[in-house]
């Protein structure tokens, strides 16, 4: 593949980006369990665990194919399949100065994170073997072709110029859309009143691990050891500064004090708003766009969540969805090539069609996953049924699923 | 007066605590226990060794009533947390001798409410 | 002999045990509960969603005594764990039957201390 | 009908219970609880700093049983919590007025098996 | 800025690094929420979040400006503020083989930790609304100025040749004093009584955050991937076990028996003595010195405390304070131009000059921080009041300041 | 040392594959201290962290040198004792374009790590000084000299060609047979009941550290960011998914439902197994190899250890162990030049010497092993008794050894 060379510094920080990522879906896992009821903590560890193991090998084997194979339309083929081709030597297509096989498994930590986001949405009522072949089937058929069309060679919207650093499309919009259809169809918890975390301060790990690890996929996404990636990880940790303390004042704001949830909420929605923006805009670009992810995911949350009445249960939606469809427009006001020379410039630096294209490929990217995950979920719901009975959901996902139970009580 | 003290599945919890409130008992002191009954639990399973887990989660509740309330606050608590099922549990009733309140140092049946 | 049973403030613990070990009772036992009572509790708040949070922790001390410990019991009791503020508690006094030592077997009044 | 309460070492707990399955009762509830008693504990240390950590970890378990069977389960649990050692244990025994078991309504000492 | 050029080797290692001393902050927060009562384990990992939030804001507004612009005397101006100049190309003054903006974020991470290292000081008692000032005030006006004395261009201390590798005077001094005097002014908490660490295991888990990130804090100093920063790791590393063995065997000859929280205390007490002397000293020193660290924090703690009864609840100023000052000194001992040509010789190597620099350097850092610590703290209790209430202290800090709690007691 | 100039590149990865395999230690605190009863969770903490500081100075002092000094036959001798001529100059024997301080450092924590293995056999009954003791005499007797026979420069086994590229024998084999022998002679736990885990999600939280860190282990004796480590990590990643998922199907087939538990034993016997092969086999490999590590694992879990009546506490033999010998017959299998042409090729490719030679090397160690760790167990019980006393094992270990409890009960 030509007379690229492998560039020791920039593989070393792809793989330590990749260990980073790979990171965050127990961190998710940390995240999302500790806000669940304690008898379903490990429903949630097991289902990003799973969520891991099995994107892991499926992408080895075509996944990663269907997603950066040239393009055959709808989604990259086969030819990259079972890793054929895949090996030491860097594709120039993708990233020059590292072995293909480094770019292949980064991407790989992508795309285990990615349904593991959706399991906010179902949190503490879906049957564990339906949440694997959800799994497979999600990332097979919306995953992969989405990934394709944004990042793969030959992939339409990646031809039509839209701008997606890391994956404010490909991750976090799928994913909180993904989620928004399965809380709506998948119906309310039978308790529903809303039950206070059952350990905050797992919930705070897991929000430190997903900053930490987010570094790597923020500024990994460079796939080099230089300047932009420094850049992007600047903006990475101030946009979530910027939304973990808006969302700190929103809640002072409107429910009289500050909470630990709120800020590391509010961290997170920044990490996830400026996710495809991180590449190519400013630190103080960083900081509005945190605040605008604060404030829009905030009132999501407390506002829209509560007006439609949709069980969401860890908000994945309100936070993922919301914030990936806000960072991908805001992409498109502030991307400046002053940044990024191979981005774009946004609205704010004269550039009008960015932001028609963002608009186009996060508006198409919603259309498709409602209708994909739609069609996924229900196929599951015929052949295994989705839901856990009533009698497992008040007995708690942990015995009921997998017979076991968190924490003892006695010594 | 009446200590009376149920012991419940925990999931029933909310259902007992709003019929209670129906009937005006309001006070009351709640604590995780476990139970060992008639009902099968999940036998649970770590790394292949069966552990039969008799000991199943339940919650107990306390309530201090006069003597008034206790068929009230006996009728609540059975309609709170009937299932059907075995391991809905047992309610004891004991005779209270003596309730203080400490705040006013009221005693006997003043104090409970 | 008495069953006295208190439920108070957590932070009142420290207070009751000494009044209590002053009076020479010095065996107790001591759970964590939950309480519902007239004190209202902080509204906690998750995500924007209010949680009124109508349990609060409260400490639950058993103490068997003799009859002539009673009064001494319950005014220590009192001592330690009175702030004049609702959500102070109550103390519950049950008829005890027996006690039996396990250690030495013995029964009755005698193994209470 | 009876309501006996035995406070016990958490590591006799697997003993007692197995001497009460011998004997029939198989019917009890559990909960985790501090103790203080004549039993002198570990000193705990934390930064050099001494916790004379003077409440330890005990098991209660509460058992209501009908007349005939009282002095078979107080038999079953000495036997099976007796080490000799302080911090045996007591067992109480307090009067049980009624009982009620949920699932069928059933009430006194039918209910209690 | 001349014929630099960006290596990225070292420039990976610096942007991890960089992620590494970041998940010191969440890693501290365990380390001390651990060590609390069970109602005030929000209390300290919101204060923690917190300062990260916060510092990260004001460090790309001013605070980076602050510190590492070139001299006005007191501090470095505004001359970077906004970060204006702060981009892909190297300043060699600092980092010559790194992108500037590499230098600032990992600089961003120290001056996030300092002021959460205060947090053990006051831990259970105060207000979050006044330590969200002190946090902005304390960074500004006491680390900001003295990270410019010390490593900044054009400070005096720098400029007089002290040596301060990885923050021993700009981190550990600082904090450590300030918290002695924060312990002193706030006064005792209300229960006296020591109270068991609630979640010991917690601690346990930042302590082992803090020494992973430990690796990024020190050899990250080296800012590059070179052999100084192999043997600063090395160094970190060997301090640590030493400190950490050393107190083991304290706690077993003054207490009877070994201890989790005496063996995790010492690792920390030893990573913050080494961290000024890691630049500069060999594998040997470093036993010295952790050994050293194990026996004087350790005194410190068991008897420097109870005797002046002050109630530095987590012993921020006995492990971090005397440790730091500790270090400092041991620097101007054991330092060696065979580990580092760019410092200088200690005592042992017959340099005289370097300890009355040490001593100086350390000495007028005591008396600024105390003085400005004092004024910080007095004008916020004028303008918020520092100390909650009793009843809120009663009630712990996660129901009175937060409206949460840590964790359910039921399903 | 000739020609040979450090690599920026190389040592950042080899720096951070450090820390990484630093971390795996707590990790596997968690993931053991999980998996014990609440009353012993300090004891399992505090042994891990006793490891970490023992080895760390028994490496710097001689163990480094006892390892990898040119042979004296049995093992290395002392000529880098005290790290003597290991300076920032590159070995290249060992790692050419990383200072040799680095390969020394990286090596340390696999010292490190291989004792604390261990301590899954004998957990929850161990005296704490004893286990001081056991440590640094195993380490010294029987890690250091085996490490020398196949890593050492002059080492018979690797003289003999035996390919183990992360630890297979060194690290798993030994520590899963000396946890066989100390399991064997301590004898049961008192209360022989099988005790649920007293908190599943710290043995997730050390499953989620050990396989992160696991990158550094493997991907990181490459000892260079080059095709070869990405290569490792791939394979790495592969293999733990593999056998995490076969542990599920196992669980399911066998026990009716998939469980927690299970999937992260079988990612972590996925770990282990690929260890010695992850250098020299394909991906496809990797997912053989894990299908293996999670069915035999699982048996020997399962059914051998019922079986022969061993309490082995948290199967560190049966994981480990079986892990480990397997991974290292699976080399001499699944190897190919093709992936490394340093290694050699494997049954499959041909070549039927090299698995000779693979079982040969791990005899040898099965059998030093099995006798080294026997006679250090008794002779320690002699000198101190291995076993705490009953009272003692009653009581928990964190109370009888460390005077302290690991949670409180009450606030
Ligand atoms: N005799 C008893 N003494 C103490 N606790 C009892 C007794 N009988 C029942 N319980 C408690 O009630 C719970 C439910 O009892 P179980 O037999 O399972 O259900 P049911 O009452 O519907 O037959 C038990 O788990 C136990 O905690
Ligand atoms: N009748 C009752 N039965 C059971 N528990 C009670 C009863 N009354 C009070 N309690 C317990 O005492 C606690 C304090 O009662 P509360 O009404 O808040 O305070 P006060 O007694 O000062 O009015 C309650 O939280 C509850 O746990
Ligand atoms: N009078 C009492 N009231 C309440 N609890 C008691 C009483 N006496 C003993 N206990 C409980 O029993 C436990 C064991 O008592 P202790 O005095 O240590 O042992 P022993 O009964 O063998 O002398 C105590 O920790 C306490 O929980």
């Amino acid at each position: 593949m030509g007379n690229t060379i492998i560039n020791a510094g920039d593989t070393a920080w792809v793989l330590m980006a990749t260990a980073l990522v790979m990171l965050m879906t127990p961190g998710l896992a940390f995240f999302y369990g500790g806000l669940v009821r304690r008898k379903n903590i490990l429903g949630v560890l097991m289902q990003c665990f799973a969520a891991l193991c099995v994107v892991s090998i499926q992408w080895v084997l075509f996944g990663f194919s269907l997603a950066f194979a040239p393009s055959h339309g709808f989604w990259g083929g086969f030819a990259f399949a079972g890793l054929k081709g895949v090996g030491f030597a860097p594709n120039p297509a993708y990233a020059p100065t590292i072995p293909f096989e480094a770019f292949m498994v980064f991407q790989m930590m992508f795309a285990v994170i990615t349904p593991a986001l959706i399991i906010g949405a179902f949190a503490e009522r879906m049957k564990f073997s339906s949440f694997l072949l959800f799994t497979l089937l999600w990332t097979t058929f919306v995953y992969d072709p989405i990934a394709h069309w944004v990042w793969g060679m030959g992939g339409w919207l990646r031809t039509l110029g839209v701008l997606d650093f890391a994956g404010g499309i490909v991750v976090h919009t799928t994913a909180g859309i993904a989620a928004l259809v399965t809380a709506l169809i998948i119906g309310k918890r039978k308790i529903d009143r809303a039950s206070p975390p059952h350990n905050l301060p797992f919930a705070a790990l897991g929000a430190a691990l997903l900053w930490f690890g987010w570094f790597g996929f923020n500024a990994g996404s460079a796939l080099a050891a230089n300047g932009l990636a420094v850049s992007t990880f600047v903006v990475t940790n101030t946009a979530a500064s910027s939304a973990g303390l808006t969302w700190m004042f929103m809640d002072w704001i409107f429910n009289g004090q500050t909470t630990v949830l709120g800020t590391i909420t509010g961290a997170v929605a920044g990490l996830a708003t400026i996710t495809p923006a991180s590449g190519f805009v400013s630190p103080a670009s960083a900081i509005i766009i945190g605040f605008f992810a604060g404030v829009f995911c905030f009132l999501a949350v407390s506002f829209l969540k509560p007006r439609f009445a949709y069980d969401d249960s860890l908000d994945a939606f309100g936070v993922h969805g919301i914030g990936g469809i806000l960072g991908v427009i805001a992409t498109g006001i502030f991307a400046s090539t002053l940044i990024n020379p191979h981005g774009a410039n946004g609205l704010l630096y004269g550039n009008t069609k960015q932001i028609l294209i963002q608009l186009l490929a996060v508006g198409v990217t919603i259309v498709y996953t409602f209708m994909a995950t739609f069609i996924i979920y229900k196929l599951i719901d015929v052949i295994l049924g989705v839901r856990v009975g009533e009698k497992e959901e008040f007995m708690g996902l942990d015995l009921s699923q997998h017979h076991e139970t968190g924490y003892t009580l006695m010594e | 007066m009446k200590l009376i003290v149920a012991i419940i599945q925990p999931y029933r919890l909310e259902h007992v605590k709003e019929e209670l409130y129906k009937m005006n008992v309001n006070l009351l002191t709640v604590s995780e226990v476990l139970g060992h009954g008639r009902q099968k639990g999940i036998t649970e399973i770590y790394r292949g060794i069966k552990e039969s887990g008799n000991l199943l989660r339940k919650i107990r509740i306390d309530i201090a009533v006069n003597e008034e309330f206790v068929e009230t606050t006996i009728k609540a608590i059975i309609k709170g947390a009937k299932t059907g099922e075995t391991g809905d549990g047992k309610i004891f009733v004991l005779d209270l001798k003596d309730c203080i309140r400490i705040r006013t140092e009221e005693r006997g049946p003043v104090a409970i409410g």
